[in-house]
C-alpha cells in the first residue's frame, strides 16, 4: 500500500510542486521521480516475494477506483519509473535553458503520475481514466514548443489520431462492463462468444492507435517536433507502450480470432514501418519508425499467444528506445537538427555518446548478449510453438532484419561524416543515457528470472532458432552498414511521410545499391547479396502495394464517404437557418421523436 | 394510483408545457431563459414528488434535486454571460437578430 | 398565545427601536414621538403616483412586513417561547429575508419615480454583496450546533457564547445584517442624501408607515438573529430567559442603529469589493477554522 | 393507503397558483412583472416542496429563486427596449408552433401520469432534522464525487460567464 502510494503520489505531487512553486523545476522533477521510482522498486520486490498489493479507492458508487500490483503490474511499474529517471536526468541538461521549463517538468511529472495510473489501474474506468490523461499530457508535451511551426499541428494530430483511436477502448470497455458486469481487468477474462470478439477487436483498434500501427503510425512520425526527452519517455515506457500494455493485460480474454487480427496487425506494422524507417531521412523520425515496428513485434507475440515474451521485449525495448532517444538528443543538441544529412558524423565528435548510441542501436537490433537478443529469442519461441507459425515467423524474421539495417544505417549516418571540433561536456545528458544503456546492456539476463516471477512456462526451442535469429539480426545490421545510403537517398528531399515514401525509397536503395555493391564487392558475398537484393525487392514490392491499397482503396472510400457527407450536409444546411428559436423548436420536435421511441420500445419487446 | 403524485404531476406537466410555450415563442433571450426555468422548475416538483410518495427513503432523490438547482444556477451564470457579451456587441438580445450560426 | 406574545414583543421592540432611531437622528430621546409620527403618517393622504405600476406599489410595503413576520417566526425568545421551531429555522430565517430584496425591487419599480427605482436597483446590488456574508456564517454556527434548529443553535452555546467561538462570523454577519436592513453605511438604496430617500421617496401616509414599521421589524429581527447565533439567546443568569433575549436584541439593535453612523457612507462597488475579495474569503476561513474545531475537541 | 385530503388541498393551491403565475411570466407586457410572476411561480413550487415535507429542499428552493429572479428582473430592465410594457410592442413568434409543442408536450406527459401504474405512495416521511442529516450524509458520502462535479461545474459557469461577460480591455470603462 505504501509502495503504490508513493508510486503513485511522489511524481504527482513533484508535478503540483513544481507547478505551484515554479522554481528548481528539475531538481524537484528528479526527487518526485526517484521517490516514484524507490515506490516502484518496493512494488516490485514486494510482488516478487508473492504478495499481491491491492487497493480500492472510493470512487463512483459501486464502482471502487481499484489499484493492483500483479508481477506484470508491476514490471511495468519498474519500467516506467525507471526509465522516467533516466530520461528527467537527460531532460535537466536538455531543458537547462529552456525559458518554459517549469511547464515541461510539471507536465512530464504528471504524464509519468498518469503512466504508472494506467499500468497499474485493476479496473476499466480507472484505465480509461488514466488513458485519457497520458493523452491529454502527450497534447501538452507534444505541442510543448506551440511557437513554432508546424508544432502545434503535429500535437493535434497525435491527439486527433490517438483520439479516434480511443473510441475502440471506450466502446470495448462498455462492453466489457455491460457483458461481465464487473469493472474489473481480470474479470474480462472469463468473457466469451461474440462480446469477446467484438471488444477484443475494439480493445485492438485502440492498442493499434497508441502503438502507432498502420494505418495510424502517421501521427508518431510527426509527433516527433516534440523536445526530445518528450519522444523518449514517449516512446519507449509510456504513451506508444500503452498501446501493448493495453493488449497485454487484455490478452487472456482475446480469442482466436482476435489473435489472427493481432497478428497480420502487428506483423504488417513491423514490416512496413521497419521499411519506412530504412527510408526515412530524420534520425529522429527513424526512430520513431523503429517504435512502430518494434511494438509490431509485440503484437506478433502476443498473436502467438506468449505475452509474457512480449512484456520481455516491451521491457528490453523501452531501455533501448529511450536510450536511443536521449543519444538522438544530444547529437540533435549539438548540430541543432535531426535530419540524417545533418547529423552525419555527429557521432564521430562524441565517441563516448556514439558508443552508448552504438550499444543500444545494436541491442535493438537484436545483437546478444544484449537484452532484445534475448526477448528476440523469446520471440522467435513464442512464435514458432504458435499455430499461426507460418504467418507470424517470416514476418517476425523481416522484422528482426529490418530492426538490424535501419540501425545500422542510422550509425553509419552518425560515424561517417565530418566530425566538428569537440563539444561542450553534456554531464547530464550523458549520465541519463548511459544509465539506459548499462540496462539495454545488462538487462538481458534478468529475463529468465523475470519470466520465472511472471508464470511463464519456457517452451522448447529448436536449436537452430537462435541462430537464425543472430544471422537474421547481424545481417541486417551488416547491411545496413554496409549499403550507403546517405547519397543514395540525397534526391528524395520530400519528407518520406507516406507508404508512397517508403516506396520511392527503396525503390532506388535497392536499384542503387545492386550497382555500387556489384561493382564494389564482388565474389566472396555474392550469395548473400542475392538474397539481400531479392529481400529488398520483396519490401518494395510490399510498400507499393501497400501503397497502391493506401491510394485506392482506402483514400477512395474516404473521399467517397467525404462526398456524401457533403453532399448531406448541403441538405441540412438549410435546416440550420441559425435563428435560435427555430433550433431551439428542431430540438423539441427531436426530444418529442425521442420520447415516442422510448415510449414504443418497451411495446415491441 | 396515488392521488397526491398525480396532482403533483399535473402541476408539474403543466409548467413544463408554459415552460415549452414560453421557450419558443418569446422573441428575448431573457424571456427563453425564463420559460426554461419554469420547465426545470417542472423537473424539481417531479424530483420532489417522486421521492416523497415513492421512496422518501432514498436521499439520491433529494440530491438529483440540489444537482438541478446548480443547472438551474448555471444556466442562469452562462446565460447572462452571453446576453452581456451579446448586447455588448450588437446592442440587443433579441433572438431574430442572431442568424451567424445559420449554416 | 405564543403568538400573541411574540408579536407584542416585535410591535413594543419597533416602537422602541423607533423611538433609539428618532433619538439617533434628532438628538432627542422621547418615547412618545414614533406614536405621534405614526399617527401623523396614518391620518396623512397617502397618493399614489401617476403612471405607476399600482399592483407592485401596493404590495411592495406589505410584502416586505410579511418578509419580516416570516423571518420572526422561527426566532425564539425562550425555550417554548417560539411560533414554529422548523427543522431548518437558521435557513428559513434566510430564505425570509430574501423577499426584502423583493419587497425593495417592487417598492423601488412601483411607483414610476427615478429615485425609487435606483434605489430598489441599488439594494439588488447590495444584495448581491452581502448574501453570501448571511450564508456563510450562518453555515459555520449550525456546523457547530450541528442542526439547523434555532433553539439547538441556542442551546449549543451553553459552554460558550458563538461571539468568543468564531467571533470571524460574528462581525460578518453583522456587517451583513446592517446591509440587509439598509442601515449606515450601507443606506445606499435609501440614502437620504442623495436619492431623497431612495424606495421610500414615492411612499406617503399609511403605506409609508407599514413600510417602516416593516423595516423596523426586520433590524429587529435581525437583531434577534445576531442574539440567537452569537450571544446565546436566552442563556444567562437570574432574569428570565425572555427577559435575556429581549435585552440582549434590543441592545443589538441599538448598536445597529448607533454604531454605522459613524461611518461613511459605502460607495456600491466599493462594498461589493470588500464583500468579495474580503469578506467571503474570511467567511471561509471562519468555516474552516469552526470545522477544525469540531473536529478536533471532543463534545 | 388512504390519501390525505389536507396535503392534496395544498397541494391543487400551490400548484394551481404556480400554474398561474407561470401563464402570466408570458401574459403581462411589464418585464419586471414577469420575472417577479416567475419568482412567485418558483415560490409556489417550492411551497409545495414544503407541503411534501421536503422542508430542506423547500426553504432552499424559496431562498434561492427571490435572488436567481431578482436579478433575472434587473437583466430583463437592462436589455429590454420596453422593459415597462408601456409601448405595447410584440415579443412573440411562431406562436402556433409554440401553443401546439407546449399542448402536445402536455398532453403527451398527461397520458403517461394517467396511464403509468405509480403504485401505492408511502405515507411515512422521515422527520425533516433527520431528512436534513440524511441528505448531507448522501452529498458528502456515496454522492459526493456527483456533487463534488456539481460545485466544480457552477464554479466554471461562474468564471466562464465572467469571462464572456466582461468587457475587452479598454473598451467601456466608465
Amino acid at each position: 500500500m505504501i509502495w503504490l502510494a508513493l508510486t503513485l503520489m511522489a511524481p504527482f505531487g513533484a508535478g503540483i510542486a513544481i507547478l505551484a512553486l515554479r522554481r528548481q523545476p528539475a531538481a524537484l522533477a528528479l526527487a518526485g521521480s526517484a521517490l516514484g521510482l524507490a515506490g516502484a522498486l518496493g512494488l516490485f520486490a514486494a510482488t516478487a516475494r508473492g504478495d499481491r498489493i491491492a487497493a480500492a479507492l472510493p470512487f463512483l458508487p459501486g464502482f471502487p477506483a481499484r489499484l493492483e500490483a500483479s508481477p506484470l503490474t508491476a514490471t511495468f511499474a519498474l519500467m516506467v519509473a525507471t526509465v522516467a529517471v533516466a530520461v528527467l536526468i537527460h531532460a535537466a541538461g536538455y531543458m537547462a535553458r529552456d525559458p518554459g521549463r517549469v511547464r515541461f517538468f510539471g507536465i512530464m511529472t504528471l504524464f509519468v503520475t498518469a503512466m504508472e495510473l494506467l499500468v497499474l489501474s485493476g479496473d476499466w474506468i480507472t484505465l480509461l481514466g488514466a488513458w485519457e490523461m497520458i493523452g491529454f499530457a502527450s497534447w501538452l508535451l507534444i505541442g510543448f514548443w506551440h511557437h513554432r511551426p508546424a508544432v502545434p499541428e503535429a500535437a493535434l494530430r497525435a491527439f486527433l489520431y490517438t483520439r479516434s483511436a480511443d473510441l475502440g477502448l471506450y466502446l470495448a470497455v462498455f462492453l466489457l462492463i455491460g457483458a461481465t458486469g464487473s469493472p474489473e481487468i481480470a474479470a474480462a477474462s472469463a468473457l466469451t462468444g461474440p462480446p469477446a470478439l467484438i471488444a477484443g477487436l475494439l480493445l485492438l483498434l485502440a492498442a493499434a492507435g497508441k502503438s502507432a500501427q498502420p494505418p495510424f503510425q502517421e501521427w508518431l512520425m510527426r509527433a516527433m517536433a516534440s523536445p526530445t526527452p518528450v519522444s523518449a519517455l514517449l516512446h519507449s515506457a509510456t504513451l506508444v507502450a500503452a498501446g501493448a500494455i493495453l493488449l497485454i493485460r487484455a490478452a487472456p480474454m482475446l480469442p482466436d480470432a482476435v489473435l489472427v487480427a493481432v497478428g497480420i496487425v502487428g506483423g504488417f506494422g513491423a514490416v512496413i514501418t521497419g521499411l519506412m524507417a530504412l527510408a526515412e531521412r530524420d534520425l529522429k523520425r527513424l526512430l520513431a519508425a523503429s517504435t512502430a515496428s518494434q511494438h509490431g513485434f509485440m503484437l506478433i507475440t502476443i498473436a502467438a499467444g506468449a505475452p509474457v515474451a512480449a512484456v520481455l521485449h516491451l521491457v528490453a525495448h523501452a531501455a533501448i528506445k529511450s536510450a536511443l532517444f536521449l543519444g538522438a538528443g544530444i547529437f540533435q543538441h549539438d548540430r541543432n537538427a535531426t535530419t540524417l544529412d545533418a547529423l552525419a558524423g555527429a557521432g564521430r565528435a562524441r565517441p563516448g555518446v556514439f558508443a552508448g548510441f552504438a550499444l543500444a542501436a545494436l541491442a535493438l537490433a537484436g545483437l546478444p548478449p544484449m537484452a532484445a537478443w534475448f526477448s528476440k529469442e523469446a520471440i522467435l519461441a513464442a512464435t514458432w510453438n504458435s499455430p499461426l507459425a507460418p504467418w507470424l515467423v517470416p514476418l517476425a524474421l523481416a522484422g528482426a532484419l529490418l530492426s538490424g539495417a535501419y540501425m545500422g544505417r542510422a550509425l553509419r549516418v552518425l560515424w561517417s561524416g565530418p566530425a566538428e571540433r569537440a563539444q561542450t561536456p553534456v554531464p547530464f545528458m550523458a549520465v541519463g543515457l548511459w544509465g539506459l544503456v548499462i540496462l539495454a546492456v545488462t538487462l538481458g539476463p534478468a529475463f529468465g528470472p523475470l519470466e520465472a516471477m511472471l508464470g511463464a512456462t519456457i517452451e522448447d526451442i529448436p536449436p537452430f532458432l537462435p541462430v537464425l535469429g543472430l544471422a537474421v539480426a547481424a545481417g541486417g545490421a551488416a547491411l545496413g552498414w554496409l549499403l550507403p545510403p546517405r547519397r543514395l537517398l540525397g534526391p528524395f528531399l520530400g519528407p518520406a511521410e507516406r507508404g508512397f515514401g517508403i516506396a520511392s525509397a527503396l525503390e532506388t536503395l535497392s536499384a542503387r545499391s545492386a550497382l555500387t555493391l556489384a561493382g564494389a564487392v564482388a565474389r566472396l558475398e555474392t550469395e548473400i547479396l542475392a538474397a539481400t537484393l531479392a529481400a529488398g525487392r520483396t519490401g518494395t514490392r510490399v510498400a507499393a502495394a501497400t501503397c497502391r491499397i493506401d491510394r485506392d482503396r482506402i483514400d477512395g472510400a474516404i473521399f467517397a464517404l467525404t462526398r456524401g457527407l457533403r453532399a448531406s450536409g448541403q441538405g441540412l444546411r438549410r435546416l440550420q437557418s441559425g435563428l435560435i428559436h427555430r433550433e431551439l423548436a428542431l430540438s423539441m420536435i427531436g426530444i418529442l421523436l425521442l420520447i415516442g421511441v422510448l415510449l414504443i420500445a418497451p411495446l415491441s419487446f | 394510483m396515488t392521488a397526491e403524485l398525480v396532482v403533483v404531476l399535473i402541476m408539474a406537466a403543466a409548467l413544463f408545457a408554459i415552460g415549452i410555450y414560453g421557450a419558443l415563442s418569446q422573441t428575448n433571450l431573457v424571456m427563453i431563459m425564463m420559460g426554461v426555468e419554469l420547465i426545470l422548475a417542472a423537473a424539481l416538483l417531479n424530483l420532489v414528488a417522486f421521492w416523497r410518495y415513492l421512496h422518501p427513503g432514498a436521499m439520491a432523490g433529494q440530491m438529483f434535486v440540489l444537482i438541478v438547482m446548480t443547472v438551474m444556477a448555471v444556466e442562469m451564470a452562462v446565460g447572462f454571460g452571453i446576453a452581456v457579451a451579446r448586447f455588448r456587441a450588437r446592442g440587443s438580445v433579441e433572438v431574430e437578430e442572431a442568424r451567424e450560426l445559420g449554416g | 398565545m405564543t403568538i400573541v406574545a411574540i408579536l407584542a414583543a416585535l410591535i413594543a421592540g419597533a416602537w422602541l427601536l423607533a423611538a433609539v432611531e428618532s433619538w439617533v437622528t434628532h438628538g432627542r430621546f422621547s418615547l412618545t414621538r414614533p406614536l405621534i409620527a405614526a399617527l401623523a403618517l396614518a391620518g396623512r393622504e397617502s397618493i399614489v403616483p401617476r403612471k405607476s405600476d399600482r399592483l407592485f406599489f401596493e404590495a411592495a410595503p406589505v410584502l416586505l412586513l410579511v418578509a419580516g413576520l416570516l423571518a420572526a417566526a422561527v426566532i425564539p425568545l425562550a425555550p417554548g417561547l417560539i411560533i414554529v421551531d422548523l427543522a431548518t429555522g437558521a435557513l428559513f430565517v434566510n430564505a425570509a429575508l430574501a423577499y426584502v430584496l423583493v419587497a425593495l425591487i417592487m417598492a423601488g419599480w412601483g411607483p414610476d419615480g427615478a429615485y425609487a427605482m435606483i434605489g430598489g436597483w441599488r439594494f439588488l446590488g447590495q444584495f448581491v454583496g452581502y448574501s453570501m456574508l448571511i450564508v456563510m456564517p450562518i453555515t459555520a454556527v449550525a456546523m457547530r450546533a450541528e442542526s439547523l434548529s434555532t433553539l439547538r443553535i441556542v442551546a449549543s452555546q451553553a459552554a460558550l457564547w458563538n461571539i468568543a467561538y468564531q467571533p470571524l462570523g460574528f462581525v460578518l454577519f453583522v456587517a451583513a445584517a446592517l446591509a440587509l436592513s439598509w442601515l449606515p453605511p450601507f443606506d445606499l438604496p435609501a440614502a437620504a442624501g442623495d436619492l431623497a430617500g431612495g424606495v421610500e421617496t414615492e411612499y406617503t401616509g399609511v403605506r409609508l408607515l407599514i413600510l417602516r414599521l416593516a423595516r423596523m421589524i426586520i433590524v429587529l429581527v435581525l437583531a434577534a438573529a445576531v442574539t440567537i447565533f452569537y450571544l446565546g439567546g436566552w442563556l444567562g443568569p437570574w432574569l428570565p430567559g425572555w427577559a435575556w433575549s429581549g435585552l440582549k436584541t434590543v441592545v443589538v439593535a441599538v448598536g445597529m442603529l448607533t454604531l454605522g453612523r459613524r461611518l461613511p457612507r459605502i460607495r456600491e462597488a466599493r462594498f461589493l469589493e470588500l464583500c468579495w475579495k474580503l469578506g467571503v474569503p474570511l467567511a471561509l476561513v471562519n468555516i474552516l477554522f469552526v470545522g477544525v474545531i469540531a473536529l478536533v475537541v471532543p463534545t | 393507503m388512504i390519501a390525505d385530503p389536507g396535503q392534496i388541498l395544498f397541494l391543487t393551491f400551490f400548484g394551481a397558483a404556480a400554474v398561474w403565475f407561470g401563464v402570466v411570466v408570458f401574459r403581462t407586457r411589464s418585464m419586471v412583472r414577469s420575472a417577479i410572476a416567475l419568482l412567485f411561480s418558483q415560490t409556489a413550487v417550492g411551497a409545495m416542496f414544503l407541503v411534501m415535507q421536503a422542508e430542506f429542499l423547500g426553504v432552499l428552493q424559496i431562498m434561492m429563486m427571490a435572488s436567481e429572479m431578482s436579478i433575472m428582473a434587473i437583466f430583463m430592465v437592462m436589455f429590454m427596449m420596453d422593459p415597462g410594457g408601456l409601448g405595447a410592442m410584440e415579443m412573440t413568434h411562431q406562436k402556433r408552433l409554440s401553443l401546439k409543442a407546449g399542448g402536445t408536450g402536455f398532453v403527451l406527459a398527461l397520458a403517461v401520469i394517467l396511464l403509468g401504474g405509480w403504485g401505492a405512495a408511502v405515507q411515512e416521511v422521515p422527520e425533516a432534522a433527520v431528512q436534513t442529516a440524511a441528505l448531507g450524509r448522501e452529498l458528502l458520502g456515496r454522492s459526493m464525487f456527483i456533487f463534488e462535479s456539481a460545485g466544480l461545474t457552477i464554479l466554471t459557469a461562474m468564471i466562464a460567464a465572467t469571462m464572456v461577460a466582461i468587457a475587452p480591455h479598454g473598451e467601456d470603462e466608465a
